[in-house]
C-alpha cells in the first residue's frame, strides 16, 4: 500500500511550522505519524501537505510542573509508559499507554497525536476526560488552553484548528488519597477497544469519593464523560451500591453502534462492567 | 524410539537443527519480493469495491496520464487471446479479468503497468470504472431459494447456484438406525470462512523472453509443476507451451494450502510480461490477499448422532452446505468435490454414517483452499468432535470417557470405516491416556467443580481426532487428472556428498532438514552433507507439490526409496571393493562391512567415489536414482487434545489457560520440526476458534478485509503449548511416518469450543459457534442470568 | 512533488540518498538500499514484518517515511551478525526452532534484540508483551519466546 | 443499511410540498451536494463530498428524482461513484409530506443506504454515524429553509 503524493515539511521551530500552516495548501500536522501514516496508505487521507512537527526541539516535555503534569506534543507512548514519575503518580495513564496499539507503534505514537487525531476508538480521551486535562493549542495568534470536555465534537471532529498545534496536555497533579485507572476490553492485543472506561478519582478523608471523573472509550461518536456516573459517586461511601449505581450511569451515557465487536447493549454492558472494574482498580490505588 | 543412526549422521529422530535457519536468521532468505530484474515492470491492480454488478465502462486515460504508468489490461484486452477466463483446479471457472461482470468485492477488474510501484499504486487510484451494482447473494441459503439470481449465467444451461451434490455412505441403513436408536442428538453448526493469512503475501515475477519465447515466472506457490502445467493448458494456445515455461518457487513466507491456487494476479502478470516483452512484478498487499485469495472452510454442517442408551454410538448422519463463492477454485481432488470430508466418523466405531454436501455460489470470493487441512477434514473433525460432547453430556457421561467407550479398537486395524476409508494403524486410548496424565484430568475436574459451586467459569475441553494424510493412492486421487503422486531425485557425488531434489515446495516445514535426514538415515551419508532442492521445474522431479501434509507421505518416501535404490548400487560397489559377495555384507548406517570381520569395511563415501572411479566390470557409473512413488493408502495421524478454559463472566472472554497436545504421527523423523508444527498448528486453530472469521455485510462488503479486524492471535492471546506424543509407526510408509503439519490446526478448535462448552454446559448449553468471540459468550451468559 | 536529500546510517553504513516526500522506509531499505532482510507482511502497521531499529528502537518501517530518518541511525536483521557469527539471540532462534517460513523472522529478532537490551533477564510475560507487535503464522510463538530466554541466558553468562 | 426519520414542522403542506419536489432546491439543502447538468426529465449529474476530520471522501455521480403528486412524496435516488477507486455509495431516500392541519406539516424520510468499498470495509460503524449526521443536517436545513 503506497500513499499519495504529498509534499513533506519539517519545520525546525514552531514558528516554523505555524508558518507552514498557515500558508500551504491542505497542510496536515504529523507527529508520530502511527494514525495518519495507515490513513494516507488506505488513501482515505490525502493531504496535499504534511507538516512533521518531529523535530521541533522543545516538544518533549514530561514532567510536573506548577502542579500540572505537562506532557509536550512529541512525548511518546513509551516514554508515558517508562516514566518513574507517571507510574507513582498517575498509574492511569500508565494504564492507558500500555493498551494502546503494540510496544512498537507505541515508540513512535505520541499522546497529543492520540488526542488531536478525534478517534473516539482512541484510549487517550477517555482517560483525559477523566483527569480532566488542559489541552494547549498553539496557532497563529498564540496559544491558547482548551478544556478537555469542551474539545471533541464528533467522530474525527475536535477544536483544534487546522492551522493549530496541540503542543501540549496539562494534567492537574491528584490531590492526595487519588487514584485512577483505565479498564480497556480489546478483542487482542493491539486492537481498538470494544469499550475502554477511565476512571480517576479522590477520596475525602472519611472515605468517601471526594471527586470522580470518568471518560469512555469507543462508545459513541465521541469520546464521551460520563458525568452522572461520576455525580453517583461523589461524596459517596465507595460500597457495591454506589459503584454499581455509578457504573450503570455510565452504560446509560453511551451511544454505542452495533458492529463486528458487538451489539449495542453488550457493548452497553461492557461500559458498565469496565466502569466497574475500574473504579474499583482506582479506589484500590486511592488506598480506599 | 532411539535413533538408528549416529548424531554425525543424524537420520531418523535426531533433532537436527535446521538448516535453511541460518540463511533466514540473516535477512539472507529469497522471498518473491526479493527478486528484481533489469527493466523489470510492476503490475498493480483496481480490484471492484461492489460485490455483484455490471461493469458499464473503464476509463483509463487519466492512469495513463501519470507518469510511469505504461499500460492498462483489461477483460476485453485478455479477451482477444482468449485468457479472460480460466480453469480452477476443481475444473471450474474463473474469471482472470472480467469483461461484463463482476462476482465479489475485491475482484480483479483491471491491471496498471507502471515502471514503480509507486506509480502503479497512483495508476490504480486513477483508473475510474463505472459500475452498476447489483444485490448480492451472500447467504449460501438464500442462493438455494427459488427465487435467488442465478450466478453463474455465464454457464450455459445453469438456472440455479448448485455447484454439485456429493455423498457418501448408506442412507437407508443410516436412516434405519436413526428410526430404531434410542438416543439422538443433534447439532447445527458453521465452521465459518477464514483465510490463511500467512505473513508473506502472494505475488510473481514473470519474465518473457520474446526472443526464445521462453517464459520464467518466480512465483509463490506450493506446487510449481502442477502450476507449469496448468499454465500450459491455459496459455498453450499463445504459444506458450509446457518445455518453454520454468516456474521457480522461491522461499516461501508461509503457504498453508493459500498458496496452491492459481490466482488472477499472476495470470495477470504473465500476460503482461508476455504483451511487454519485459519482466513484470506483482506483489499483493495484504487487504488483496485477504480479500481476493481463497478462503478456507465455509461449511453449515446439520449432525446427528444415534446412539444407544449408554452412549454407545451407532450411526452419524451429516448434511451440509458449502459456501464456494462465485467459483469452486478448491485444490481438492478431483474425485473428492467435498475433499475428505468423509473422514467424519472419526476415531469412533460404529455402524453406519451417512454424509452429504451440497456446495453452493454467493458473490465472495472463490476457493476453498485446503487451509493447513487435508481437504475438508477441519469441518468433519469439528463437526463429529463437538457432536461427540454432546452426546456425552445428553447420556450424562464424562466426555473423556463417552470417547473411550467408542474408540476404534487398537486391535481393528486395519480399520474399514463405513464411510469407505482404511484407517492404516491406531492407538486412540494411548493418547489419550498419555493427554489425560499430562494435564492431570481428574484434579482438574475436581478444581472444576470447586469453582463451578462458587460460581466461576471453567471449562475442560476433550477433543480426539483422526487425520487423514498423504494424498494419495493414484487409483483415487488425481488434481486435474493429474495424479497425487509425488517425486524425488537422489544423486550422490564422487566425494561422497550428495544433491536431493523433490517434486514438493517446503513454505516453513522445513524440507531441506527433513529430507536429508531421511536421505541419511537410509544411505548413512551425515544429512549435514545433503543438499536439498525444491521449487525449479526445470531441474526438481515432477511432483503435486506441498499441501494436505503429504510432504513426508509422499515425497519422503520417494526419498527413502530413492536412497534404498542407491544403497542396493552401493552394497553391488563394496562387494567390488571388498571383493566379497554381496550377501557377505552387512549394512550398518554409512558402512558396508564383511560378515564376520567387520574391521574389512568400506564406507558409502567410498562407494561413492568408486562409483565414478572404480566400477565393478559392467556396471553404469555414477551414482543417482529417482523415485516417483504412489503411496498404497493414506496414512492416518491422530492425537488427544485436552483444553482448559476460563470464562469471565463480566466480558465473556475467553482465556485458554492449559493445552495440552498429544500427537501421533507415526515415526518421527525430526522432534524439533514435528513439535513446532504442532506448536503452529495449534496457534492456527486458536485463531478461528477465538478470534478469526472471514465476515461480510449483507451489501457484500468485507468486514475482515485486513489485519486490523482479521485477527490472527499475537503472543499474548497464544498460551505455553504443552505438547506429548505416542508413536504407532504406518504400516505401509517405507519410513513409518504419517504427516503431521496440520493435525494440531484440525484438533484445536473443537478441543477449545469443547471447553467453552464444558463451563457451560451445566447452564444447559450444547454448542457455541466458532469463533467464540466475547460477546458470543457473554450473549448466553446474559441468556442463563449469569452474566456479571 | 518535493524530493529530499536525506542521510540514514543503515547497519553502520552511513547513505546519502534522494527521496520523495512519500517513500516509505521500509522502501527505502529494501529498494534502494537492497537490504531485503526487511520484509512487509501487512501495510497497517499490525504485523511488525517490517521492523528495524530506529535510533535504538523497534519500529515499524513501513509505518515511517524514508525522509523522518534522515540523520537516524537504523539497524536491520543483516546487521546483527558479525565477524564472531550470529547473535547469541540469532542462535536462540536456531536452537530452540523459533522460525519455520522465516518471513517474521528479522522483525522478531529486531524486536527481541531491542528487548534484550532495555531487559537483560526478561519474563515469559514481558517477551510476550514486547512482541505482541509482531505476528508470527508458523512457530505458535512458543519457541520464540524461548530463543529469547536463550539469548537471554547466553548472554548472562558473561556477567 | 436502512434509516428512518422524520420531523414535523409549522408551516403549510403545499409549501414544504413545493420545496421539497422542486430537485435544485433540494439540493442545495443536502450537506456536502452539488448539482451538475440535466441529464433527463428527472435525473441530474451530482456530487457529493463529506470530510471527517483527515477523512475526505468525494463521490460523482447522478441523482434522479421521482415526483408522486397525488401522495406528495418524492424518491430521490442518488447513485455515487467514489473517487480515487473509494467505493460506491447509493442512496434511495424517500419523503412524504403529511399535513396535519393548515399550518403543521409532518415529513417522513425512508432511507436506505448502501455503500461499498473501503469505506463500508474500514469504517467501524463510520457510515451509519456518518449518513445520520448528513440527514440530521439535511433537515436541519429544511427546517430553515422553511422557516
Amino acid at each position: 500500500m503506497i500513499p499519495p503524493q504529498f509534499d513533506y515539511h519539517a519545520p525546525g521551530s514552531l514558528d516554523e511550522a505555524l508558518g507552514l500552516l498557515g500558508s500551504l495548501d491542505d497542510p496536515k500536522v504529523m507527529s508520530g505519524g502511527q494514525s495518519l501514516l495507515p490513513m494516507l496508505k488506505l488513501r482515505l487521507a490525502s493531504p496535499a501537505n504534511i507538516v512533521d512537527i518531529g523535530r521541533i526541539p522543545g516538544l518533549d516535555t514530561l514532567a510536573e510542573e506548577d502542579g500540572f503534569l505537562r506532557i509536550g506534543a512529541l512525548v511518546t507512548e513509551t516514554q508515558l509508559e517508562q516514566s518513574a514519575l507517571v507510574a507513582t503518580a498517575y498509574p492511569i495513564l500508565l494504564d492507558t499507554a500500555k493498551v494502546i496499539a503494540d510496544p512498537l507503534v507505541r515508540n513512535r505514537a505520541t499522546i497529543c497525536g492520540n488526542i488531536a487525531h478525534g478517534d473516539p476508538a482512541n484510549d487517550h480521551p477517555a482517560t483525559m476526560l477523566a483527569l480532566g486535562a488542559q489541552l494547549v493549542a498553539t496557532g497563529p495568534d498564540g496559544a491558547r488552553t482548551i478544556d478537555i470536555n469542551d474539545f471533541f465534537f464528533g467522530l474525527f471532529m475536535t477544536l483544534l484548528g487546522e492551522d493549530e498545534i496541540l503542543t501540549e496536555i496539562r494534567i492537574p497533579a491528584p490531590a492526595p488519597n487519588s487514584g485512577g485507572a483505565y479498564v480497556k476490553l480489546e478483542r487482542k492485543v493491539g486492537d481498538y477497544a470494544v469499550a475502554g472506561s477511565a476512571v480517576q478519582l479522590s477520596l475525602a478523608g472519611d472515605g468517601t469519593v471526594a471527586s470522580a471523573g470518568i471518560g469512555l472509550t469507543n462508545l459513541g461518536i465521541a469520546p464521551i464523560r460520563a458525568t452522572a456516573a461520576e455525580e453517583a459517586l461523589t461524596g459517596q461511601a465507595p460500597g457495591d451500591a454506589a459503584i454499581a449505581a455509578a457504573a450503570q450511569a455510565a452504560a446509560d451515557a453511551t451511544e454505542p453502534i452495533a458492529d463486528r465487536r458487538g451489539s449495542v447493549e453488550y457493548k452497553q454492558n461492557m461500559a458498565r462492567v469496565l466502569t466497574a472494574r475500574a473504579i474499583r482498580k482506582a479506589l484500590a490505588r486511592a488506598g480506599g | 524410539m532411539a535413533p538408528k543412526t549416529s548424531a554425525k549422521i543424524c537420520g531418523m529422530g535426531h533433532s537436527m537443527k535446521r538448516k535453511e535457519d541460518p540463511r533466514f536468521l540473516q535477512g539472507k532468505g529469497n522471498y518473491i519480493d526479493d527478486f528484481t530484474l533489469p527493466g523489470m515492470l510492476w503490475l498493480d491492480i483496481v480490484r471492484s469495491p461492489i460485490a455483484y454488478g455490471k461493469i458499464k465502462n473503464i476509463d483509463s486515460s487519466k492512469a495513463l496520464e501519470i507518469p510511469g504508468v505504461l499500460a492498462v489490461l483489461t477483460g476485453k484486452d485478455l479477451e482477444a487471446y482468449n485468457l479472460h477466463w480460466m480453469p480452477t483446479l476443481m475444473s471450474d471457472t474463473q474469471m482472470v479479468l472480467p469483461t461484463d461482470t463482476v462476482m465479489y468485492q475485491a475482484q480483479e477488474v483491471a491491471g496498471v503497468i507502471a515502471t514503480s510501484r509507486y506509480a502503479a499504486a497512483d495508476g490504480v487510484a486513477a483508473v475510474e470504472v463505472e459500475y452498476e451494482p447489483m444485490k448480492p447473494v451472500m447467504d449460501p441459503f438464500k442462493a438455494l431459494e427459488d427465487d435467488a439470481p442465478v450466478l453463474r449465467v455465464d454457464k450455459e444451461g445453469k438456472t440455479d447456484n448448485r455447484i454439485w451434490h456429493w455423498e457418501a455412505g448408506d442412507k437407508e441403513a443410516t436412516d434405519r438406525i436413526f428410526d430404531e436408536a434410542d438416543v439422538v442428538v443433534r447439532e447445527k453448526m458453521h465452521v465459518p470462512r477464514i483465510h490463511v493469512a500467512s505473513i508473506e503475501t502472494c505475488g510473481c515475477l514473470a519474465d518473457f523472453n520474446p526472443v526464445e519465447g521462453h517464459l520464467t515466472v518466480y512465483m509463490t506457490t506450493q506446487a510449481p509443476h502442477a502450476i507449469r502445467t496448468v499454465l500450459a493448458l491455459v496459455a498453450g494456445h499463445v504459444g506458450l507451451s509446457e518445455e518453454k515455461i520454468r516456474v521457480v518457487s522461491p522461499d516461501i513466507g508461509g503457504g498453508f494450502g493459500g498458496k496452491v491456487p492459481v490466482y488472477p494476479g499472476y495470470v495477470i502478470a504473465i500476460a503482461a510480461s508476455v504483451v511487454l516483452g519485459t519482466p513484470v512484478k506483482w506483489i499483493e498487499d495484504r487487504m488483496e490477499n485477504l480479500q481476493a485469495d481463497s478462503f478456507a472452510r465455509d461449511y453449515h454442517m446439520d449432525a446427528e448422532i444415534a446412539a444407544d442408551a449408554s452412549g454407545k454410538i451407532r450411526a452419524l448422519r451429516i448434511k451440509t452446505l458449502a459456501d464456494h463463492g462465485y467459483s469452486d477454485a478448491q485444490a481438492a481432488p478431483s474425485k473428492f468435490p467435498a475433499g475428505l470430508f468423509s473422514i467424519c466418523t472419526g476415531s469412533y466405531d460404529m455402524e453406519q454414517a451417512y454424509a452429504e454436501v451440497d456446495a453452493v455460489y454467493t458473490n465472495k470470493p472463490p476457493g476453498g483452499v485446503a487451509y493447513r487441512c487435508s481437504f475438508r477434514v477441519t469441518e468433519a473433525v469439528h463437526c463429529m468432535e463437538r457432536i461427540v460432547d454432546t452426546l456425552a453430556h445428553k447420556v450424562g457421561k464424562d466426555p473423556a470417557t463417552l470417547r473411550e467407550e467408542n474408540f476404534i479398537p487398537k486391535d481393528a486395524f486395519p480399520y474399514h470405516s463405513p464411510l469407505g476409508w482404511e484407517y492404516d494403524s491406531g492407538d486412540y486410548q494411548a493418547a489419550m491416556d498419555k493427554a489425560k496424565e499430562m494435564i492431570g484430568y481428574d484434579d482438574l475436574r475436581a478444581e472444576q467443580a470447586e469453582k463451578r459451586a462458587r460460581g466461576e467459569l471453567m471449562g475442560i475441553g476433550v477433543c480426539s481426532f483422526t487425520e487423514v494424510l498423504g494424498a494419495g493412492p493414484s487409483k483415487d486421487f488425481d488434481i486435474l487428472g493429474i495424479k497425487m503422486f509425488d517425486s524425488a531425485e537422489v544423486r550422490v557425488h564422487p566425494t561422497g556428498k550428495a544433491i536431493a531434489r523433490f517434486g514438493t515446495k517446503s513454505q516453513g516445514q522445513g524440507h531441506e532438514t527433513t529430507y536429508a535426514q531421511i536421505i541419511a538415515e537410509e544411505l548413512g551419508l551425515p544429512a549435514e552433507h545433503v543438499q536439498v532442492e525444491e521449487g525449479d521445474t526445470d531441474t526438481a522431479p515432477y511432483g503435486l507439490g506441498t499441501y494436505a501434509s503429504r510432504s513426508t507421505p509422499t515425497a519422503g518416501a520417494a526419498g527413502a526409496m530413492a536412497a534404498r535404490q542407491i544403497r542396493d548400487k552401493a552394497a553391488k560397489i563394496a562387494a567390488h571393493l571388498l571383493e566379497v559377495s554381496e550377501e557377505d555384507l552387512d549394512w550398518e548406517p554409512g558402512t558396508f562391512s564383511v560378515k564376520g570381520a567387520p574391521d574389512k569395511s568400506v564406507s558409502i563415501q567410498d562407494c561413492a567415489f568408486a562409483a565414478y572411479t572404480n566400477l565393478p566390470p559392467g556396471m553404469e557409473p555414477g551414482m543417482e536414482a529417482t523415485n516417483y512413488y504412489d503411496p498404497p493408502n493414506l496414512t492416518f495421524p491422530f492425537g488427544t487434545y485436552i483444553c482448559v478454559v476460563d470464562i469471565d463472566r463480566g466480558t465473556g472472554e475467553v482465556t485458554v489457560r492449559r493445552f495440552v497436545a498429544v500427537d501421533d504421527c507415526g515415526n518421527i523423523i525430526n522432534p524439533r520440526i514435528v513439535q513446532g508444527q504442532i506448536h503452529g498448528g495449534l496457534t492456527q486453530g486458536l485463531g478461528p476458534a477465538l478470534y478469526e472469521e472471514m465476515a461480510y455485510d449483507e451489501d457484500g462488503n468485507n468486514l475482515a478485509g485486513s489485519f486490523m479486524d482479521y485477527l490472527v492471535p499475537t503472543a499474548v492471546e497464544t498460551p505455553m503449548w504443552e505438547t506429548g506424543h505416542t508413536v504407532t509407526p504406518s504400516p505401509h510408509h517405507p519410513l513409518g511416518a504419517k504427516g503431521v503439519g496440520e493435525s494440531a490446526t484440525v484438533g484445536a478448535p473443537p478441543a477449545i469450543a469443547n471447553a467453552v462448552v464444558d463451563a457451560l454446559a451445566h447452564l444447559g448449553v450444547t454448542h457455541v459457534e466458532i469463533p467464540i468471540r466475547p460477546d458470543r459468550v457473554w450473549e448466553i451468559l446474559r441468556e442463563k442470568g449469569v452474566a456479571e | 512533488m518535493a524530493t529530499h536529500q536525506i542521510t540514514v546510517t543503515v547497519n553502520g553504513t552511513a547513505h546519502s540518498a534522494t527521496v520523495d516526500s512519500r517513500l516509505l522506509l521500509v522502501h527505502l531499505i529494501r529498494d534502494d538500499l537492497a537490504l531485503t532482510g526487511t520484509h512487509i507482511g501487512c501495510d497497517t502497521t499490525h504485523c511488525g514484518a517490517c521492523t528495524v531499529l530506529v535510533d535504538g528502537a523497534p519500529t515499524k518501517s513501513c509505518t515511517m517515511l524514508a525522509v523522518q530518518a534522515n540523520g537516524a541511525e537504523i539497524a536491520t536483521v543483516e546487521g546483527l551478525a558479525g565477524a564472531d557469527g550470529m547473535t547469541p539471540l540469532q542462535e536462540g532462534f536456531q536452537q530452540e526452532h523459533g522460525l519455520q517460513c522465516g518471513f517474521c523472522t528479522p522483525g522478531m529478532l529486531m524486536t527481541g534484540t531491542a528487548l534484550l537490551e532495555s531487559n537483560p533477564d526478561p519474563s515469559e510475560a514481558e517477551i510476550r508483551e514486547a512482541i505482541s507487535g509482531n505476528l508470527c503464522r508458523c512457530t505458535g510463538y512458543v519457541n520464540i519466546v524461548k530463543a529469547v530466554e536463550y539469548a537471554a541466558a547466553r548472554m548472562g553468562e558473561g556477567d | 443499511m436502512k434509516i428512518q426519520d422524520g420531523f414535523t414542522i409549522d408551516a403549510p403542506a403545499a409549501d414544504v410540498w413545493a420545496l421539497l419536489s422542486d430537485p435544485e432546491r433540494v439540493a442545495t439543502l443536502l450537506p456536502g451536494a452539488s448539482m451538475g447538468d440535466r441529464i433527463d426529465d428527472n435525473t441530474y449529474s451530482g456530487g457529493m463530498s463529506v470530510k471527517v476530520g483527515p477523512l475526505a471522501v468525494a463521490y460523482d455521480g447522478t441523482v434522479s428524482f421521482q415526483l408522486d403528486e397525488d401522495e406528495r412524496s418524492v424518491e430521490v435516488r442518488a447513485r455515487g461513484r467514489g473517487k480515487r477507486g473509494m467505493g460506491t455509495a447509493d442512496m434511495t431516500m424517500t419523503s412524504q409530506v403529511v399535513a396535519h392541519g393548515d399550518t403543521r406539516t409532518e415529513v417522513t424520510i425512508d432511507s436506505d443506504v448502501v455503500v461499498t468499498g473501503i469505506l463500508a470495509q474500514m469504517g467501524r460503524g463510520m457510515i451509519q454515524v456518518v449518513s445520520k449526521k448528513m440527514l440530521q443536517e439535511f433537515v436541519g436545513n429544511l427546517t430553515k429553509a422553511l422557516a
